[in-house]
């Protein structure tokens, strides 16, 4: 018994007035930049680690329905537990496109002291939380930080994003069994995007689908179409409202595709066909909203271009910006290990200042 | 000051600390109704409810996951793992997670979580009820680990431990639960971190231990001193960050080390207690520095009491110490 | 939507004959016999702990149905994974009272050399592996195990043990859903006795039952009562035979209730309800069965009688000859950890040696 | 012989042994089709089947705990595990289950499972590709671990790890994959577990290390050596149980010894080796053991290079050593 697939963009460009979530024309536009900013992020990522000026890039592209319309649903004091895909949610949360480009370079423009691999950003004003790189780690502690707000009477929710590979983890089984049974303002969001790496969907797991899990843990579980934004926006907010309004926590299955390989250390060649992603590409999913757009007279061909062409050029002028900062000093290797410096940190600072030869 | 046991003095702690600051709650497997498989947190699920008492589902990496989450966002959390042998499912949580939160964010976020865990042997439970876990966390950068062996510390230790800005791996050495017992200061008294406790003053050897085998030194200390070797015993209290005055400062002194644990003895605690006093004190070492620790085996259930170490072979290596 | 509850023996003490397993009369009596040994095993442990004579034990009292009916389903080359409450199924493999008699004491009539806890039994010859105190680690072993046999093209089902509280262990999850995808001969045996120590399973999990976990995996999932010693024989005979056919894996809940304390280092009456455990005292799997035989003339009152203190006195004697026995050597501490004795060990021998003070 | 990459020689090792051995199984992510993420398994999909080279869901406990149920009952598995950052989900698996089999049945269950996993830094990995976990695994009682420098110890060691009746952690210096290539004797010659190999002769100090910092050390040695100071270095192999006494009858000779690992200091195997050296080397010893190590610090991005231990740290101890 398969659960429904969530649509409102349909083939012909309109939106299905029972599902569509009656978005302003302001919003549909924001939503539309904001999908093409993640796309000019990943064409310019991809293209920094070719040429070596960063070092590793994980890109979204084909994603961006799912992280935008997901991203966009947010409201002001919810939280995020992303996975090292997410950029185009926290942008949406108000992370600085300076600070996540910054980050990629992991110099001194990255606030988090070039500690991390690219894409291993946070933001705590922002309230996204540090992306790590071991798969679902962040769903339990999604759980409790929603536990915390439920704790305090706060009405807020705390979304934590994973992919279909994700599901396989003790960690989100934890996590989802928990806010079951804590009721915890939560929202499981996962872009199945077919792919963990080289491991199709179908060998992840036997389950009818990622949703389907969603009652091993007694809480609803929801397919919507991942290159469908507004349909991608329309769930998750409706979770995100149920999770704020104390009825428990559901789990989103975002059904899309990964165009790229899986980062830039992959080469998805070795194990996909051709003819699969080319299919996919052929349904991406800002094409499919700009062409509802220009249906209802929001979006027009030269529009559509200068929207692209901004958003490169900010992303451009950023990378310039942040490229140009000078590298991390040498004595935070040994800072933040904790509040206070203890001795053997101490000493080990001495280490990073050897001299070539006593 | 009142008279306690060592299980009683952490449910002190718990109790007033909770009183003290509505941030903290407890959670983890039993610790509510049931008030914990030790009676650690007997009472204050009905003192404090069940949403600051938390009785989780079975999964440890749930329950450590939960917590850092909490702690991300202004909770006090304090975790009881049931027995140490259960925490190995939050390892991950644990090791790359909580113990990098503040390093990998730059300061962004940081996760106060208490992890409490009753440790060590000497109640014959066998491989999975008697681990000594402690080297695990001390090699994993960013983490503070405690073991109490008095009723006092225990208390003033964890009351440290649930103010302080970074996790703590709270090892309570179960073999003491109900046999250490001794008077406790009142409310609000906290023994720093970092700190060790001089156990016993002594010129010919120092003994460094923490825990459980800090009566074993005692008990290897008072026998030696009827045949006129005095024994000095450090109990460490803080396992790491550690305080390296008062270990070096000993040795210096006696210039003979004897360290003692139950964990085994590869790449143990012993071993880096062992090769940083060599470091740090070689030119006033007499001797090496001795390792009476447990064995290299899974801990055995029917043969425990010869698996632990006890004053006899710390003994041993103390007069090995003073003839070498 | 609710999996139906599997049951054979009816309130009236006759067998549904829909789903009765159709045993012959000597099979059935075995089945009895089997039950009250595990009740008289029970019995005795509890009091040889209590006596001070054995350091603990864990009794499987309630649960006997649940025990007898699945062990008794397996076949020559079957392979379990136990938890510490199935000595019933390890005995029916085969595994010696003897010598699960003598674990508990842990002296040289341990075969395993006093190295575990009592309850904590294996039998190599028997196919029934280590039980370890972790919960649920055993069950991604099974199946290991299972695909092995698979990949050699035997047919045998390889069944795992496991209690409710299990079921919330990543191990469980990695378990299933490995089986699910490599559709492994597989039996997964939930002993849903309604309690993991203290905590009630409605708080372990928001799920509608343990066994709905299935289509999360996609394999099915079955609910019996647990109570009921031809139902769970049934339904257990069933999924070994779809595992030995090489039709994949099968998850069982049987719904019982653990009678005891969980274990002889816990109070029950602290956390449960005195009417509670004497309303499921009311449904003793043992009395049902044997209403059942009674009616079907395989038994009368003085054989029953007859038939415990026989159990109760094979006990007896298998604890009076294993408490005879000297304690392990202290050499042997050292011994097993590898396949041959390393230079670090070979010097440790010698501290289990080591005079008073040299 | 033919001369190949470090990676290249777990490659073939891996395929040999295959074809040699039915029982083999390999089983891990990404391991089939894709060949691997670092290509150790590239083709053996294709050659042995999806049977024998198995792609398993994302779950580490789950890769270890079907590879312990595997080899209870006959079967060789191989275990990869992606990252050795990634192997702490599956450390319950290791510690309490595939550690401790033939201990606790008294023989009669042991699981003979290889888990190959890419180990240390050197890759900008950041935290999560670029740890050195060996600690962990060599404190645990029960386990072997290996750590291989060059195509012809790789290849070799780990056909012996397949062969071995016990559990091996086998971690590969994913540094060297690609930039360690050597001569590698042809199919069915093991090298043996358990010996070290004198990478180098020297009189004046001792550095005992593996992996990676294998080349740190002949890098730091042939500097030395211009300056005449001979040192003789030693390549463990096999970390745990190790070659005690290629490491004593070293020091011995020469009467000081470094140690150098990537992996951070506090309780890493750097603190067993300068103990176990102290310990039985005492009354040789020139000079303190001394440690160079990576830093106590979660494994950093951008300051990997300082991070790392290199000749220049290396150099420096030696300096130290030798002037004390
Ligand atoms: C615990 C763990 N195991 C393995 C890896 C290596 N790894 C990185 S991403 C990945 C696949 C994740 O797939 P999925 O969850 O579907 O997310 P996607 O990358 O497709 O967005 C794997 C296996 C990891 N990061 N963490
Ligand atoms: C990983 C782990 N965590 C905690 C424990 C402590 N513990 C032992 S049994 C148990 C409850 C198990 O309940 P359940 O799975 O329902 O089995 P039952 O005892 O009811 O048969 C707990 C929490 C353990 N053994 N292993
Ligand atoms: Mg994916
Ligand atoms: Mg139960």
């Amino acid at each position: 018994m398969e659960l429904p697939l969530r649509v409102v963009l349909r083939e012909d460009g309109s939106a299905d007035p029972e599902l569509d979530p009656g978005l302003d024309d302001e919003a549909l536009r924001i939503l539309f930049r904001k999908m093409a900013l993640l796309r000019a992020l990943d064409e310019k990522g991809l293209n920094l680690q070719r040429a070596g000026r960063i070092g590793f890039y994980i890109g979204a592209t084909g994603q961006e329905a799912a992280e935008i319309g997901s991203g966009f649903a947010l409201e002001e004091g919810d939280w995020v537990f992303p996975s090292y895909r997410d950029q185009g949610v926290a942008l949406l949360q108000g992370y600085p496109l300076s600070e996540l480009i910054g980050q990629l370079f992991g110099n001194s423009s990255d606030v988090t002291k070039g500690r991390q691999m690219p894409n291993h950003w946070c933001d705590r004003a922002a309230r996204v939380v540090s992306v790590s790189s071991p798969v679902a780690t962040q769903l339990p502690q999604a759980v409790g930080t929603a536990y915390a707000a439920k704790l305090r009477g706060e009405k807020i929710a705390v979304i934590g994003y994973f992919g279909d590979g994700g599901s396989s983890t003790g960690e989100f089984h934890a996590a989802m069994n928990f806010a079951g049974v804590f009721r915890t303002p939560n929202v499981f969001f996962c872009s199945n995007n077919r792919y963990a790496i080289s491991l199709p969907v179908a060998r992840q797991t036997a389950a009818a689908s990622i949703a389907a899990k969603a009652a091993a843990y007694g809480i609803p579980g929801v397919r919507v179409d991942g290159n469908d934004v507004l349909a991608v926006f329309r769930v998750t907010r409706d979770a995100l409202e149920r999770a704020r309004a104390g009825e428990g926590p559901t789990l989103i299955e975002a059904l899309t595709y990964r165009i790229g390989s899986h980062s830039t250390s992959d080469d998805a060649t070795r194990y996909r066909p051709a003819e699969e992603v080319e299919a996919w590409r052929g349904k991406d999913p800002i094409k499919r909203f700009a062409a509802h757009l220009k249906q209802r007279g929001l979006l027009d061909d030269p529009e559509e271009k200068a929207v692209f062409e901004e958003a490169r050029e900010e992303v451009r002028r950023t990378v310039a910006v942040c490229e140009a900062a000078p590298p991390v000093p040498p004595e935070s290797l040994v800072e933040d290990v904790y509040a206070e410096m203890p001795w053997h940190l101490e000493e080990q600072r001495e280490w990073t200042r050897m001299p070539e030869k006593r | 000051m009142a008279t306690m046991t060592l299980v009683q003095a952490i449910h002190d702690a718990l109790g007033e600390e909770m009183e003290r600051d509505p941030r903290i709650v407890l959670l983890g497997e039993d610790i509510g109704k049931n008030g914990g498989v030790f009676r650690a947190t007997e009472g204050l699920w009905e003192r404090f409810g069940a949403e600051r008492v938390i009785d989780t589902p079975l999964a440890e990496a749930g329950i450590v996951g939960m917590a850092i989450g909490m702690a991300l966002d202004g909770l006090r959390p304090v975790a009881e793992i049931q027995f140490a042998d259960f925490i190995y499912p939050a390892f991950d949580q644990i090791v790359s997670e909580l113990a990098k939160f503040r390093y990998r964010s730059a300061g962004q976020f940081t996760a106060p979580v208490v992890i409490r865990a009753p440790s060590g042997g000497g109640i014959k439970g066998g491989h999975y009820h008697s681990q000594s876990p402690e080297a695990y966390f001390i090699h994993t950068a960013g983490l503070n680990v405690v073991m109490p062996s008095t009723p006092a510390d225990a208390k003033g230790l964890l009351a440290s431990a649930m103010r302080d800005p970074d996790p703590v791996i709270f090892l309570e050495p179960k073999a003491l639960y109900r046999t250490a017992k001794g008077e406790v200061p009142d409310a609000g008294s906290a023994v720093p971190l970092g700190k060790a406790r001089i156990v016993r003053k002594g010129s010919d050897v120092t003994v460094v231990t923490y825990g459980a085998t800090v009566r074993v030194a005692e008990e290897a200390a008072a026998q030696a001193e009827g045949e006129g070797t005095a024994v000095e015993v450090i109990d460490l209290r803080t396992l790491w960050p550690m305080d390296i005055e008062a270990v070096i400062g000993s040795v210096e002194k006696t210039g003979r080390a004897v360290v003692l644990h139950e964990a085994p003895r590869t790449c143990g605690f012993g071993a880096e207690l062992a090769a940083l006093i060599q470091e740090k004190a070689f030119l006033h070492l007499k001797a090496p520095v001795a390792r009476v620790t447990g064995f290299d085996t899974p801990f055995p259930y029917a043969l425990e009491k010869l698996y632990l170490p006890d004053a006899r072979r710390t003994r041993n290596a103390i007069a090995a110490a003073l003839s070498f």
